[in-house]
């Protein structure tokens, strides 16, 4: 089981902030595939994932990062503090 | 190095204050304080969604880099997340050296990551709807020049 | 515009609060304070002198420029003369701007151009005796990068 | 009549912040020449040019620089604000 978090306007096209998810997948890119096989909704939302941005436990990293010991993986837009 | 990462609002002339007191040894102060703008005349609210886990972590982290970077005395960072009225502060950063170089590039640096690296995400709201900002090409280039 | 010439103290905090409360349309302020350091532990006054029917002046003309060169809202300029202790502010400048890229250029360009531009002198008065302070080749050198 | 201001080490050197003098100079080194034959204060004060600088009327100048229909000339070492 691992954490799936979604900010900004992922969260909204998925409808939730955060949910558990049951899964094997190897990689950041492997999950997606999963989500996008469940919902339409999911389907939205990783339509591009050039416009997508993941973390791995609180820190920034790639689609294509191994999910191995992960307990928390974040998907949202490309940041806009400051 | 002090972070803060908080829904109320806050007073920059205090912080701005109270940063030099404990910095007594440094010479050049800088900071940069970011309010919401309304560009248009139409924004009713700025909405600032942020990841809790990651935020305060992130800032660390591109302070800590500052700090290897620059000679700094010290560095605050304070950024509030909810949402906010027009004209209200969203955030601000201070940085002290011996050096003014060294005080503003570490404040422009701050400013540049705090942009494209920190997680938060900002929502429009106007008389006409909601949007989210989208991240500009010009932030993310701005990185390409530390 | 504002600039201010004078021998009193004054708060960097409360007039970076009513410089950002007059420039609502910006959503970048940035400001630098200049602060007495005591390097050596031996600093026992800061004598700063000035020209005075120069200085505003030239001041202005430094603050013209950078309006010329960057789009801003607005420029505050404040800088003391007279014999200030350890701790003291020395002078502060603001800047405002819709673009934080713009703000900060502006107050760094300021800053150059008050250090070897506008007629200030400063003498360190140090438990073993006083020497004016000589302008760095640096500082001279900082110019030619505008 | 022309007003000659003096400032920081300049003014330390000669001893006196300002004074009215009477010169016909017609350049600014004319009239640094002028000074410097008066008194060794003045020959100390403007022993090394390159370490001075000089506004006339208050704006920023040079030593070869006119004194037609200036009213006040400033000597002072390169300036320290900020």
């Amino acid at each position: 089981m691992i954490d799936v978090l979604y900010f900004a306007w992922v969260r909204e096209r998925i409808g939730v902030p955060r949910e558990q998810v049951d899964t094997t997948a190897a990689t950041v890119a492997d999950l997606v595939e999963e989500l996008k096989a469940r919902e339409p909704r999911y389907e939205a939302a990783f339509a591009d994932l050039r416009a997508l941005r993941v973390a791995l436990d609180q820190e920034l990293s790639d689609f294509d990062a191994s999910l191995a010991g992960v307990r928390e993986v974040a998907f949202f837009p490309p940041m806009t503090g400051g | 190095m002090e972070i803060r990462v908080q829904e109320d609002r806050f007073d920059p002339g205090a912080e701005l204050n109270a940063f030099s007191a404990t910095v007594s040894g440094a010479g050049a102060v800088v900071s940069f304080t970011g309010v919401v703008r309304d560009v248009d005349g139409g924004l009713v609210a700025m909405e600032i969604e942020h990841y809790p886990g990651m935020t305060t972590k992130a800032i660390a982290g591109i302070a800590d880099e500052a700090a290897r970077r620059w000679s700094l005395a010290d560095v605050l960072v304070i950024h509030r997340y909810s949402r906010l009225a027009p004209g209200e502060n969203i955030m601000m950063v201070a940085t002290a050296s011996r050096h003014r170089a060294d005080a503003f590039a570490a404040a422009e640096y701050l400013m540049d990551y705090l942009k494209s690296r920190a997680p938060f995400w900002k929502k429009e709201v106007t008389r006409d709807g909601a949007g989210w900002v989208a991240a500009r090409d010009e932030d993310e280039d701005a990185l390409t020049r530390w």
